[in-house]
C-alpha cells in the first residue's frame, strides 16, 4: 500500500488550498452584491470551475494519478457535452424550424407576469 | 419498389420511394456480396483430410486490401445515401411550399379531429369546419397542417402519402402535403398512446375540386351535415365521446 | 502491488476455501455464492427463465395478430390493453432481462476470470450483490403482471406523458413497478460492470498485454463501459419520471413547464449504446468460435478492436435517429443521419474481418460453429436494413412500422439468442463438464434459424406495406386489413410457434447432457485461451497454478508446430525460440 | 481479510484495485448527476421565470454548507495523509471530523428544507422546486451514504486495518464536494 509512488511525492499544503477555496467561496457569495447580473454569473460559475479544479488537483491528486484517469473524467464531461448539444435544440429552445413549444412559452409568459404583479 | 406494397398518393411519395429504392439497391448489393463470400468461403475452406489451414495474421498488405477496399466503398456508398436522404428530408420536413390551404389537426386519446376553413377559406373564423375521424382535402392542393396533441404523444401517419409526424402535447408542429390522387386513405396513429391506440383510426378523403366544394357546402350547413361535422363551439373533450 | 509471497498466500487461501465449499449448504452454495462461475449460472438460468416468459408473451400477441379477437390457447382473449402490456413486457424482458443478463452478465462472469487467468472477480461480494439486485428487479417486473389493472402497457420506451400519468395509461401501478424494475436492473448492471472492467484492467495474468486479451473479454468490457456511460442520464431521467408518476412533479408535463421530449432524448442517449451493449458480447463470442473451428488466426485482431472502439464512441452521437419524426428540430435530423450512416463503416469492416477469417481455414461445422456462422449471416440482414431507418428521408415512411420490428429483431435475435446458443454450445463442456449432443444440437440449430427467418422476413414486407407497430388489430385500417397481409402475419405467427417448439430440443439436450453427455476433456475444441487449460468443469479457484501468458489468443495453425493450436500459457521451448 | 482473491491483489494498471473502482464509480456518478444537471441547466436557461422561485432559496445556508463541505474535504485529505503515514488513529480522527462535516451539512439542509416546505415550496410547486429538491436530494443521499461508509472505515482505520480505503472514501467525498461546488451557484446564486 505504501508502494504507491506518489506517497513519497511532496504534497501541497492542504490548509493553504483550503484557505484559497474559502476565499473563493466568499467572493462568489459576494457576487450578487455587485448587482451586475452577467458579472455575478461569470464570477459564480468561473469560481465554481476553479474550485472544482483545485479540489480535483490537490485533494483528489488527479495530477499524480495515471494520466488516463484524467482522460476518463474528461471523456465523461465530453459525452455530457454531446448530450447537451443534442438535446438543447429541442428542450432549451421554445421554437424551431416548423415547431413551436407554445406550452413553454405560455409558462414563461405567465410566470413573468406573475412576478410583475408580485413586485 | 415500394409501389408494389403501398401506392403513393402525394407529391413527395415518389421521392421517398426512389430514395428507398436507392438504399435497397446499394445495401442489397452489399448484402449479396457479403453473404455470397461468406457462404463461398464456408464451402471452399470446409475441413478436408490432408488440408490444414493457413497462418494468416490479417496484416499482410496483399490481404488487408480485401478489407480496406470494401471499407472505402462502404464510405462511398454511405455518402451516396446520405446526400439524397437529406435532400428528401429537407424537401419533406424542412422546406414548406406556399400554403394553399391550412388545416389544424388535433390528436387525443383516441381520436383524430380536424379544423379547417369553411367557405371563406380562412382558419379561425366562425364558419370553420370541424370534423372527427375524417379529413377532407382537395386534390393537387398544397396543405399546411398544424399538428397538436391534447394529452399524450400521438403520431399522424398517412402511409399512402409517406407522411408521418409525431404530435407532442404543448407543441405545434407544422408540415405539409399535397395529395395527387383522389380517394380514401388511412390515417394511422403510430405512436403508442394508451389502450385505445389500435382504435385510433381515421380517414383522409382526397376529393376533386368539385366534390370538395360540395362537401364544404354540406359541412357548413349543420342540418345537412348531421353526424359528419360538429358545431364550431364544441370543444375537443366532447369530441372524444362522439366516437366509440 | 503483488509480491510473490502475498500472491502465494492468497492462493493457499482460495484452496482453503474450496474445502469449505464442499461442506456448504445448498443455500450458501447456489444462492449466496460469491464464486464468479456460480453467479454466472444464476444469471444464465434467470435469463433463460425470463426468455421463456418473453417467448410466451410473443406467442400470445402473435396469435392475436394472426387470428384477431379469438381465444389464444394458453392465454385467453387478448384485449387492447392486454395487448399493449404483452408487447411492452416482451420488449422489456427480452432486452433487459434476457439479452443483458445472459450475454453480458452470465458469460462476462463466467469467462472473464477464466480467460484472463485469475481466480475470481476483484470484488466477489459486489458481484453477488449485483445478481441479487438483478433478481429483485426481475421479481418486481413479474409482480407487475399481477397488480391492479395489470402490467404497464406504454411500450418499452415508456414515453411520457403516457407513462407519467395513471389517467393516461390506466396502469399507474404497473407503470411505477416497471420503472422501478428497470432502475434496479440498471443498478445491478452498473455493479456488475464495475467488476468486469476492473477485473480485466487489474487482474490479468502476468504476461497478458492489452493485445493478448481474448476478444470476447474486450467486448464485454467495452459493453460495460458503454453501459456505464450511457445509463447515467437515464437513471436521472427515471428518477424524474418516477417523481412525475408518484410525487406530482412536472418534469415531463408540458402543461406545467416540463418537456416530454427530454425523456425521449435521455432514453435514446442510453437506448442506442444499449444496442451495442448487447451486440458486442455476441461479436466477441463469435470471434472466439470462428477462430477455433476454422483453425485460423483472426484476420486482424487490432482491426476488430479499433473498429469496436470506433463503433462504441460513434454510438453516442447517433441516438436521435430514433426520434427523426418525434418532433425534434428537423435540422438536427440531418446531423444524426450523417453520424448514423457513418457507424456502418466500422461495423461492416468488423464483419468483413470475420468473413475474411474463414479464408484459408479448415472449417469444422460443429454446432457452435453453425451458430456463429449463422450469426454473421443473419446479422448482416439486420445491419443492412438499418440503413433504411438511419437515412432520415426513408425513415419518414418506415418509422414505427413492422419494418423496424423486423430490423431490430434481425440484430437482437442474432446477438442475444444465436449468440447465447453459440456460447452455450461452445462453453457447455467448461461449465458443466460434459459435452452436448451434436445431433440434437444441429436439429435445434436448423429449426431455430429457419423458423426465425420465417417469422421475421414476412414482417419486412408487412412493414413496407405500412403496418404500424403496437396495433392489436388492423380491423379499423382498411389498407392494412387485406387478406394478403393477413396471410403474411399468419406465416409469421407460425414461425414463432415453430421457433418456440424447437426450443424443446435445446432443453432436452441441455438437461440430458448434464447427466448423460460424454465427459468433457480439458480442452475438447483444442482451443488456445486460458479457460481450456483448467479441468472441466472449472473448479473453485479456477487455476491450480496461476498461469503466465506468452502470446495472443488466436495463434492457430502457426507454422512449424506439431499441433495446430498454441495455448496462451505454453512457454516457448528453446527449440522454437531458436526457430523464431 | 484472509480470503482475498488473487484478482483483488493484482494491479496490472498500476492503480490499486480499490482506487481504480472508486474512479470508476465516480465516472458513473458523473453521468448520473450530469444527466440531471444537463436537464436542469437547459430548463433553467429556457425559463427565466424560474429565477423568481430561485430567489426564495437561502443563499446563506447554501454558502455555509459549501464552507462545511470544503472544510470536510480538507479533513478527508488530511485523513488520507495520515493513512499514507500508516497512522490509523489520526486517520480515523480526521475521518470522523469529515463525517461530522457531512452531518452538519445534512442538518443545515434539514432546517433549510423544513423552512422552505413551511413556506409552501414543495417538490411539486413548479419546475424550479422539482429540480431543486431532486438534485439536492440526490446529492444529500450521496452525503449520507458517504458519511455512513466513512464511519465504518474510520472504525477499521482506528485499528490500523484497511488503511488504503481511507483514500478511496476521500476520493468519493471530494467528488461529492465538487458536485456541491457546482450545485451552489446553480441553485442558490443564479437568481
Amino acid at each position: 500500500m505504501s508502494s504507491d509512488p506518489e506517497a513519497h511525492i511532496h504534497h501541497p499544503n492542504y490548509v493553504k488550498i483550503w484557505v484559497v477555496l474559502v476565499v473563493l467561496l466568499i467572493v462568489s457569495v459576494l457576487g450578487p452584491l455587485t448587482g451586475i447580473r452577467w458579472l455575478m454569473l461569470v464570477m459564480a460559475f468561473g469560481i465554481a470551475f476553479v474550485k472544482a479544479y483545485l479540489v480535483a488537483k490537490n485533494f483528489m491528486h488527479v495530477n499524480l494519478e495515471k494520466r488516463w484517469v484524467t482522460y476518463l473524467l474528461v471523456t465523461c464531461l465530453v459525452f455530457l457535452g454531446i448530450l447537451f448539444a443534442g438535446v438543447a435544440p429541442d428542450v432549451m429552445k421554445h421554437q424551431g424550424l416548423r415547431w413551436e413549444n407554445y406550452a413553454a412559452k405560455k409558462a414563461v409568459e405567465s410566470g413573468s407576469q406573475a412576478s410583475a404583479k408580485h413586485e | 419498389m415500394l409501389e408494389r406494397f403501398s401506392t403513393g398518393a402525394s407529391t413527395y411519395a415518389g421521392s421517398i420511394d426512389h430514395l428507398i429504392f436507392l438504399v435497397a439497391a446499394l445495401v442489397g448489393f452489399w448484402l449479396i456480396v457479403a453473404e455470397v463470400s461468406l457462404f463461398w468461403l464456408m464451402y471452399r475452406y470446409r475441413h478436408r483430410e490432408g488440408h490444414s489451414s493457413q497462418y494468416v495474421t490479417g496484416e499482410e498488405k496483399h490481404l488487408t486490401r480485401w478489407v480496406t477496399i470494401p471499407h472505402f466503398m462502404v464510405i462511398f456508398c454511405d455518402i451516396v445515401i446520405i446526400v439524397p436522404a437529406i435532400l428528401v428530408w429537407v424537401n419533406v420536413k424542412q422546406t414548406m411550399p406556399p400554403a394553399e390551404q391550412t388545416v389544424r389537426i388535433f390528436s387525443q386519446q383516441w381520436a383524430w379531429s380536424f379544423q379547417q376553413p369553411g367557405a371563406d377559406g380562412i382558419l379561425d373564423t366562425a364558419d370553420d369546419i370541424r370534423t372527427v375521424g375524417e379529413l377532407h382535402v382537395k386534390v393537387n392542393t398544397t396543405y399546411h397542417f398544424e399538428l397538436m396533441s391534447r394529452d399524450v404523444l400521438h403520431s399522424f401517419s398517412v402511409p399512402m402519402f409517406r407522411l408521418k409526424q409525431d404530435a407532442v402535447p404543448g407543441r405545434t408542429i407544422t408540415g405539409w402535403f399535397q395529395a395527387t390522387r383522389p380517394g380514401n386513405y388511412d390515417i394511422q396513429c403510430t405512436q403508442m398512446c394508451g389502450i385505445g391506440h389500435g382504435l385510433m383510426a381515421a380517414r383522409i378523403i382526397v376529393e376533386t375540386p368539385e366534390q370538395h366544394s360540395a362537401w364544404i357546402r354540406r359541412a357548413s350547413n349543420p342540418a345537412l351535415a348531421a353526424g359528419v361535422s360538429l358545431p364550431a363551439d364544441t370543444d375537443g373533450s366532447k369530441l372524444a365521446e362522439v366516437r366509440p | 502491488m503483488t509480491t510473490p509471497a502475498t500472491g502465494a498466500q492468497a492462493h493457499l487461501g482460495s484452496h482453503g476455501d474450496e474445502h469449505a465449499h464442499h461442506r456448504q449448504s445448498f443455500f450458501h452454495k447456489y444462492l449466496w455464492s460469491t464464486d464468479h462461475k456460480m453467479i454466472a449460472m444464476q444469471y444464465l438460468f434467470t435469463g433463460a427463465a425470463m426468455a421463456l416468459i418473453g417467448g410466451y408473451l410473443a406467442y400470445v400477441f402473435r396469435m392475436q395478430l394472426a387470428f384477431p379477437g379469438q381465444n389464444v390457447p394458453g392465454y385467453g382473449l387478448v384485449t387492447p390493453g392486454k395487448y399493449n402490456s404483452l408487447v411492452t413486457m416482451h420488449g422489456t424482458i427480452m432486452i433487459f432481462w434476457v439479452a443483458m443478463p445472459v450475454l453480458v452478465a452470465a458469460f462476462g462472469n463466467f469467462l472473464i476470470p477464466l480467460m484472463i487467468g485469475c481466480d475470481d472477480m476483484v470484488f466477489p461480494r459486489i458481484n453477488r450483490l449485483s445478481y441479487q439486485v438483478f433478481l429483485l428487479s426481475a421479481m418486481v417486473l413479474l409482480a407487475s403482471f399481477f397488480v391492479h389493472n395489470g402490467a404497464f402497457g406504454g411500450a418499452w420506451t415508456s414515453y411520457p406523458p403516457l407513462s407519467a400519468r395513471g389517467a393516461y395509461n390506466l396502469t399507474p401501478l404497473g407503470a411505477s413497478l416497471w420503472l422501478l424494475a428497470v432502475a434496479l436492473e440498471f443498478v445491478a448492471f452498473l455493479l456488475g460492470g464495475i467488476n468486469f472492467v476492473v477485473t480485466t484492467m487489474n487482474g490479468r495474468a502476468p504476461g497478458m498485454r492489452m493485445w493478448d486479451i481474448p476478444l470476447v473479454v474486450w467486448m464485454i468490457v467495452l459493453a460495460s463501459v458503454l453501459f456505464m456511460a450511457s445509463v447515467g442520464p437515464l437513471i436521472a431521467g427515471a428518477v424524474m419520471l418516477f417523481f412525475d408518476q408518484r410525487l406530482g412533479t412536472a418534469f415531463y408535463d408540458p402543461g406545467r413547464g416540463g418537456d416530454p421530449l427530454l425523456w425521449q432524448h435521455l432514453f435514446w442517449f442510453f437506448g442506442h449504446p444499449e444496442v451495442y451493449v448487447v451486440l458486442l458480447p455476441a461479436l466477441g463470442i463469435v470471434a472466439e468460435i470462428i477462430t477455433v473451428f476454422a483453425r485460423k488466426k483472426l484476420f486482424g485482431y487490432r482491426t476488430v478492436l479499433y473498429t469496436t472502439w470506433a463503433t462504441g464512441i460513434l454510438s453516442f452521437v447517433v441516438w436521435a435517429h430514433h426520434q427523426f419524426i418525434a418532433g425534434i428540430d428537423p435540422r438536427m435530423a440531418n446531423v444524426f443521419t450523417i453520424t448514423t450512416l457513418l457507424i456502418s463503416v466500422p461495423i461492416t469492416e468488423m464483419i468483413f474481418v470475420y468473413i475474411a477469417t474463414l479464408y484459408g481455414g479448415s472449417i469444422r461445422f460443429t454446432t457452435p460453429m453453425l451458430w456463429a456462422l449463422s450469426f454473421i449471416a443473419e446479422f448482416l440482414i439486420g445491419g443492412v436494413t438499418g440503413i433504411f431507418l438511419g437515412a432520415s428521408g426513408a425513415d419518414i415512411y418506415f418509422h414505427d412500422t413492422y419494418f423496424v420490428v423486423a430490423h431490430f429483431h434481425y440484430t437482437f435475435f442474432p446477438s442475444a439468442i444465436i449468440g447465447m446458443f453459440a456460447a452455450l454450445a461452445f462453453w457447455y463442456p467448461k461449465m458443466f463438464g460434459r459435452m452436448m449432443n451434436e445431433t440434437l444440437g444441429k436439429i435445434h440449430f436448423w429449426g431455430t434459424v429457419v423458423a426465425f427467418n420465417v417469422t421475421f422476413i414476412p414482417l419486412f414486407i408487412t412493414g413496407a406495406a405500412g403496418d404500424q407497430r403496437r396495433i392489436y388489430s388492423y380491423a379499423l385500417f382498411p389498407e392494412q386489413d387485406k387478406p394478403g397481409l393477413q396471410h403474411l402475419r399468419e406465416l409469421s405467427t407460425i414461425g414463432v410457434i415453430v421457433l418456440l417448439a424447437f426450443q424443446v430440443f435445446f432443453l432436452i439436450n441441455f438437461f440430458w447432457s448434464l447427466r448423460h453427455g460424454k465427459v468433457a476433456p480439458e480442452n475438447p475444441w483444442l482451443s488456445n485461451t486460458l479457460e481450456w487449460t483448467v479441468p472441466s468443469p472449472a473448479p473453485h479457484g479456477n487455476f491450480a497454478e496461476m498461469p503466465t501468458v506468452y502470446r495472443g489468443p488466436y495463434e492457430y495453425s502457426a507454422p512449424g508446430r506439431e499441433t495446430d493450436y498454441w495455448p496462451q500459457n505454453q512457454p516457448i521451448s528453446p527449440l522454437e525460440e531458436a526457430a523464431l | 481479510m484472509s480470503s482475498r482473491s488473487i484478482a483483488n491483489i493484482r494491479s496490472v494498471t498500476g492503480i490499486p484495485t480499490a482506487r481504480l473502482v472508486t474512479w470508476w464509480i465516480i465516472a458513473s456518478e458523473i453521468f448520473i448527476f450530469g444527466g440531471l444537471l444537463v436537464s436542469y441547466v437547459m430548463h433553467r436557461l429556457a425559463h427565466p421565470e424560474w429565477a423568481i422561485a430561485a430567489a426564495n432559496t437561502n443563499t446563506k445556508a447554501g454558502a455555509f454548507n459549501t464552507f462545511v463541505l470544503l472544510t470536510s474535504s480538507l479533513f478527508a485529505v488530511l485523513a488520507h495523509q495520515a493513512a499514507d503515514a500508516e497512522n490509523g488513529k489520526k486517520a480515523a480522527k480526521f475521518l470522523r471530523l469529515t463525517s461530522l462535516g457531512g452531518a452538519i451539512f445534512l442538518i443545515v439542509k434539514g432546517f433549510e428544507w423544513t423552512h422552505e416546505i413551511k413556506e409552501g415550496f414543495v417538490l411539486s410547486s413548479g419546475g424550479f422546486w422539482s429540480f431543486y429538491y431532486t438534485v439536492a436530494g440526490l446529492h444529500g443521499l450521496h452525503v449520507l451514504a458517504g458519511l455512513i461508509i466513512m464511519l465504518i472505515i474510520a472504525s477499521d482505520a482506528a485499528k490500523n486495518r484497511d488503511l488504503p480505503r481511507v483514500q478511496c472514501i476521500g476520493l468519493y467525498w471530494h467528488f461529492v464536494d465538487i458536485i456541491w461546488i457546482f450545485l451552489f451557484p446553480l441553485l442558490y446564486i443564479a437568481k
